[in-house]
């Protein structure tokens, strides 16, 4: 099984969805150690998303995704803007070319975005960003592709370890964003960045499952 | 949540077309994307001063487009750094072929966003710099942390360097002398009472009714510290101490002193604030030469109040002497 | 009570320690009895403008003593009239031979007050008139109450005859033109909450999460009727609606629209709206020719807002240009 | 028994006690049809007044009266001060060239101390004001006296009448004042300077009843 543009647009309206349904938990989590506006942020950016690929002519996986990334970055703001925006431009570049997404260019893409999101934010694994999320998601999307999965199980194994990766920054002292300015007291609490990115990847890997 | 509103995602392009119809001598306001600019800009052969961040800290920035300080101020979403876009979009319209000052309080997003936006607009050939003003001393300044905020110390940067564009300084100056402001401004700040941003509806922090926060951010973040309740002595004394031992100021310093509320702090408050923090000031040696007092930095109702101060030399205090025509900031002309 | 204070009774002491800190340039605070006055004062030949009343609504009236402005301003406690002594000794202080208008607001405590000083400086041969201003509508006046009290229109009023006896009119001018703005500015305010006087410690009156107070007073007194919250366009439309009908203002007449905050309303509360005003005065034809925007006559830390509106010829319009130089308001010098 | 400038100087050191004591409970009444100030007021003046009294060389009761009126004037701001500081110096005219007050000379007192409120503040009897309290006062002074009441007597008498007139205040329409502003609102509650104005009677006539 792979991934047309048309698949992709199915799964960024799932993405958009699921980031509206889980708004209120997101801004809960940024209330606690930020500032309140990540679920507003993405909510606001993920209905962009959705309103410009479904107008827009949009017919490879590319060039939805090009949208999706200059989408985020006109439209969410914040420190996620320029990331998320990053990271799907970057994904993008990464499947020029390709009609249709197969499992190792799904894995490539994702590794492409965790790029990004390095590059202009230039946090690592441990300082309680969706870097802690997105970095184990890459490795098992990578693992998976090798182990010869489609693009729905690399999805699924990148959503899997997403999950995870975010579970893992809630013990963390936050050394990359808003949250690093509570020092200690950012620990104990789960960074929202991680969790919207994992709650992204369950929604593309649950698209790409149901079909 | 009780405010005077429609609709907590129409807040901030509702207010942009009241202050654009309060101050249609001053300023436009652009829509989408939306920015503010100066009415006469561009101004030919003028480096334009541009800045911008998250809306719910009024008068910052809006307030401070206008002859002698910002040619443009982009607003994001309450508590939200503004898109590369509205950024972009803004030095297109303000640059007078001088060359263009980006005005950034150093938060990830703002940062991030400006760092874009200047990007795009290098790529269509202007030339534009990028200060990050983060005078905030309650935040550790390592690389364990985003560094410094940028709070109550941006007014008069922008204030300042606007002055020296005004009267025709170029860009390489223009950026020499923001820095010099960045290196010589510290600031700190406390709350009563937390905000509530328009789209949450409650409150991001809860103290009780015998606490304060010190070291607070000015978006409705917590700080760095959950302390007792004190008398105004008190509380003023802990900001005039975490801002002149960071810096540090010392004896003979001479210095602007900016007493700044956080929005809903009264300014029968605030002026007693501002006469202790006189006196403190006083009793180490430290000579304050110009004042500001008021709200110009806020985050929305919050109750309490930051003091900032700047190190001064003749030339800094002729460019904040120097005539500025803004909603609110207005002198000399 | 979460204040930046140190004792309920040293609150407008200290507090006119730091207003003659932070602005030393335009004015001298006296201390006992209480007044702020112009620096330069008295000016020979001018007529001197006096006003005063309880602190709590900062800046009125200290923060607009200056050029252009009022001469001396009396503070008392927080919401309460200052007394006959401080008025007399202002009144003393800055007459320049030219005569004093007292600028009264309509409360009877302030009445009372003025009236005594002004009775204790005409026996010192001073020239004394005093003008009363009663432009809040949500007081019926009638024999049977206190009257209209005196709000928002006091700001105009000031800075209008101020510019008046700034350009050297007499005493009978000074206090026609005062008669004038009275008859011509009407006022109209709300809360969403109430303030805390500092030696009460609690609010003044109590709100639920979706009530407002509609004709509120600004010495944290309950309004006229408590009515469910409404969205900016309904809380808006019933002050215009309350303020131009009761003039009336209509359809070609020209304007000055102050909406003001009443101390704990932010800035991009008011902006949003302000420019809701402005919509609704365009749709009835009234043309809004000058704009003030801002907390300018408060009610300590309430959340809340008024509409004033003044009924604007050439000569109003000039005087309210014309320069002025105060700590709250400042133009064209 | 007469009252000597002496006797009235305790007299109203008894008085400051009393609105000392009282402070929150005028400062409640008027929270809730005025502006929560009344109560302070009166300490702020009357602690003025016993500093003033104490410290000043009064040997008459003219002269101690004529130094209340300008302190409280002075002192207290608000309507209260002048309605209570001319109550005071029309009471020290009433008194002049008297070295000691007698029951008569009282109640002639407490008769111009109410021309002097109604002089100032135009009220009338039911206007829910301190005239409600004052002016039954006075009448009931004036019956004690010509009953051949001394000091002692005429104040006591001023004191019951002045504690009902207070009481009939409570369901009132407010007329002048303050409370005016909230019409129909402000049935329902005692007035605060009718309260005090029978407070301060009832300490003047303890104080001339103990000794
Ligand atoms: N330097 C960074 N690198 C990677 N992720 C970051 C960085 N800074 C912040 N983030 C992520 O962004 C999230 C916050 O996003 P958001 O609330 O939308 O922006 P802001 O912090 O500007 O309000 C954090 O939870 C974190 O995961
Ligand atoms: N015109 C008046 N005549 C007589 N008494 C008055 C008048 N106006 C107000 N009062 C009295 O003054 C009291 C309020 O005093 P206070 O609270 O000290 O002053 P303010 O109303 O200025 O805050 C009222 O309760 C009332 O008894
Ligand atoms: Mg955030
Ligand atoms: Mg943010
Ligand atoms: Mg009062
Ligand atoms: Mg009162």
């Amino acid at each position: 099984m792979t991934c047309t543009a048309e698949d992709l647009v199915r799964a960024l309206r799932a993405v958009a969805a699921a980031v509206a349904d889980h708004r209120a938990e997101l801004t809960e989590l940024d209330r606690v150690i930020g500032d309140a506006d990540h679920g507003e942020n993405l909510r606001r950016g993920f209905l962009a998303v959705v309103t410009k690929v479904d107008s827009a002519d949009l017919d490879t996986p590319t060039a939805v995704l090009k949208a999706v990334g200059t989408t985020l970055i006109s439209t969410v703001g914040g420190a996620s803007g320029p990331l998320y925006g990053t990271a799907f431009l970057r994904a993008a570049n990464a499947v020029t070319e390709k009609s249709e997404v197969d499992g190792p260019a799904a894995a490539e893409a994702l590794r492409a975005a965790l790029g990004g999101v390095v590059a202009r934010g230039r946090a690592e694994i441990g300082d309680k960003t969706m870097v802690d999320a997105l970095s184990p998601a890459v490795d098992a999307a990578v693992a998976a592709a090798e182990a010869g999965g489609d693009v729905a199980a690399v999805l699924a194994a990148a959503a899997e370890a997403a999950d995870r990766g975010a579970e893992s920054t809630t013990p963390l002292v936050a050394r990359k964003g808003r949250a690093s300015y509570l020092g200690e007291r950012s620990a104990g609490h789960l960074d929202p960045g991680a969790r919207s990115t994992a709650l992204i990847l369950r929604a593309l890997a649950s698209s790409a499952g149901a079909r | 949540m009780k405010k005077i509103i429609n609709d907590p995602s129409t807040v901030v392009a509702e207010a942009l077309r009241g202050l654009a119809a309060a101050h249609g001598d001053l300023l436009r306001v652009h829509e989408d994307p939306a920015y503010v600019a100066r009415a006469d800009a561009p101004r030919r052969g003028k480096v334009a001063l541009v800045s911008g961040g998250g809306s719910g800290h009024e008068p910052l920035h809006g307030g401070f487009v206008g002859l002698g300080m910002l040619d443009a101020a982009c607003p994001g979403a309450v508590f939200t750094s503004p898109t590369p876009d509205q950024v972009q979009a803004a030095v297109e319209a303000v640059h007078g072929d001088a060359g263009v000052l980006l005005v950034v309080k150093n938060y990830t997003g703002d940062v991030l966003n400006f760092e874009t936006a200047a990007e795009l607009a290098s790529a269509e050939g202007i030339d534009v710099r990028t200060v990050v003003i983060d005078d905030d001393v309650a935040v550790k300044d390592s690389t364990y942390t985003a560094g410094r905020r940028g709070v109550g110390g941006t007014v008069l940067l922008e204030k300042i360097v606007g002055a020296a564009a005004e009267r025709g300084d170029d860009l390489d100056a223009c950026e020499a002398l923001a820095r010099r402001v960045v290196a010589n401004v510290r600031s700190l700040g406390m709350a009563l009472t937390a905000c509530t941003v328009p789209h949450v509806g409650e409150p991001t922090f809860t103290l009780a009714e015998d606490e304060m926060e010190i070291g607070i951010g000015i978006h409705g973040e917590p700080g760095r510290a959950r302390v007792p309740l004190e008398p105004a002595d008190g509380i003023v004394r802990r900001l005039v101490e975490g801002v002149v031992e960071d810096l540090p100021f010392v004896e003979g310093d001479r210095v602007l002193l900016f007493t700044n509320s956080m929005g809903g702090t009264p300014l029968v408050e605030l002026y007693l604030a501002h006469g202790v923090a006189e006196r403190l000031l006083a009793e180490r040696g430290i000579r304050v030469e110009r004042r500001l007092v008021g709200p110009y930095v806020t985050s929305l109702e919050m109750q309490g109040m930051s003091l900032t101060l700047l190190r001064l030399d003749d030339e800094l205090t002729e460019l904040w002497d120097a005539p500025v025509r803004t909603p609110a900031l207005r002198w000399g002309v």
